[in-house]
């Protein structure tokens, strides 16, 4: 499975991440996910921006262990990652996910675990900024 | 033995701290490193339940054995995405 | 909730598609959708292509009848569809989505929804072209 | 009175038509419609269970009455995506 993990401080690159797709002619299934920050954390309070810290050693060993795991799991060709760190403005991507699969049951099922392991293991934190 | 010891998120305003450094006896277990902590700043202790605790870059039970040198990581629950 | 649905014989145009994302700040997640053609319908059989066929008039009716049901089930802002008909060669999409909601949950299990109904009622057929 | 008959996919090929026209009696369900057609087309007959049937742009019941100048497509199970 190849895998290709970004932690980065400048907007994500859709476009280019896009022009970088690359998948072998046995692949039928592609699965993007954004995540992007909302204007309403809760419903009382507006916020202009998220900021993001993150333990960056960290995060790449335990999406490493992630992938690890997802490979054994189900037969994915490729899945590439890119989370933003620093302030992410309200509209804007934080999270960026693409996964690649035979078919698209394993690519959503994939796809979905990797979010939630990542929203239970990956030490990336979030400081909501008032609008 | 000396162990290094970092905050994030806001253990960071919890504890006035991102990093120190603490003398611990041979033998020492994570449990005997957070109890002193925790008599150190006591709005970490009210977190003793949800906090998560690493060493180096690899989640660690609070029985596992302290060694001379260990990166110490104490942070609230995760929210990445 | 927002809708838009494309049939078409041209290849499909990711990042003109991704350039015209319209969303509003309380959104929080993204889906695309990508379904590929693959170079193998089964183990056995070699394809180049696959030609597809649709009942347009009803293709653009049951689409909008999914949609329909999309809305009352999930709170979507918006999807929109692209799908290819005519030649399609291996490696290439032949089916677009994105689905705009709030939350992950509901733009995941929304989209799987969405194609797992497509593949029930809407009136397209494939006929693999060997390689 | 009139209805007209598409066929999709395959059943073009079971056929060898894509569209033809067939008059049939008032009160006729697409059920009755379907019979005759079985008995012309034997290929067809053997795909009744996993057939579709429209009129105009809904799926109807095999007990539908149809009307004048209705539209009857048939076809094989879809396959989008």
């Amino acid at each position: 499975m190849k895998r290709q993990f970004t932690i980065t401080s400048q907007p994500i690159d859709e476009a280019a991440l896009l022009r970088g797709r690359k998948m072998s002619d046995a692949m039928g299934a592609v699965i993007y996910f954004l995540g992007v920050v909302r204007g309403t954390e809760a419903l009382d309070k507006k916020i202009s921006a998220i900021e993001y810290e993150a333990f960056q050693k960290m995060v790449e060993h335990q999406f490493n262990l992630l992938f690890d795991e997802m490979e054994k799991r189900w037969p994915i060709e490729s899945v590439r990652l890119v989370h933003r760190i620093g302030l992410v403005l309200v509209n804007e991507p934080s999270l960026w996910v693409e996964v690649i699969a035979p078919h698209r049951g394993e690519a959503f099922a994939s796809c979905q675990w990797l979010i939630d392991e990542m929203k239970r293991v990956v030490p990336i934190w979030k400081k909501p900024i008032p609008g | 033995m000396r162990v290094q010891i970092q905050f994030y998120s806001y253990f960071k305003d919890f504890t006035g701290c991102a990093q120190m450094a603490e003398t611990i006896a041979e033998g020492n277990t994570l449990a005997e490193l957070l109890k002193k902590l925790f008599q150190r700043f006591p709005r970490l202790a009210a977190m003793e339940k949800s906090m998560l605790v690493a060493v180096g870059v690899d989640y660690r039970p609070r029985d596992y054995v302290l060694k001379d040198g260990d990166e110490v990581s104490l942070f609230p629950p995760v929210q990445g995405g």
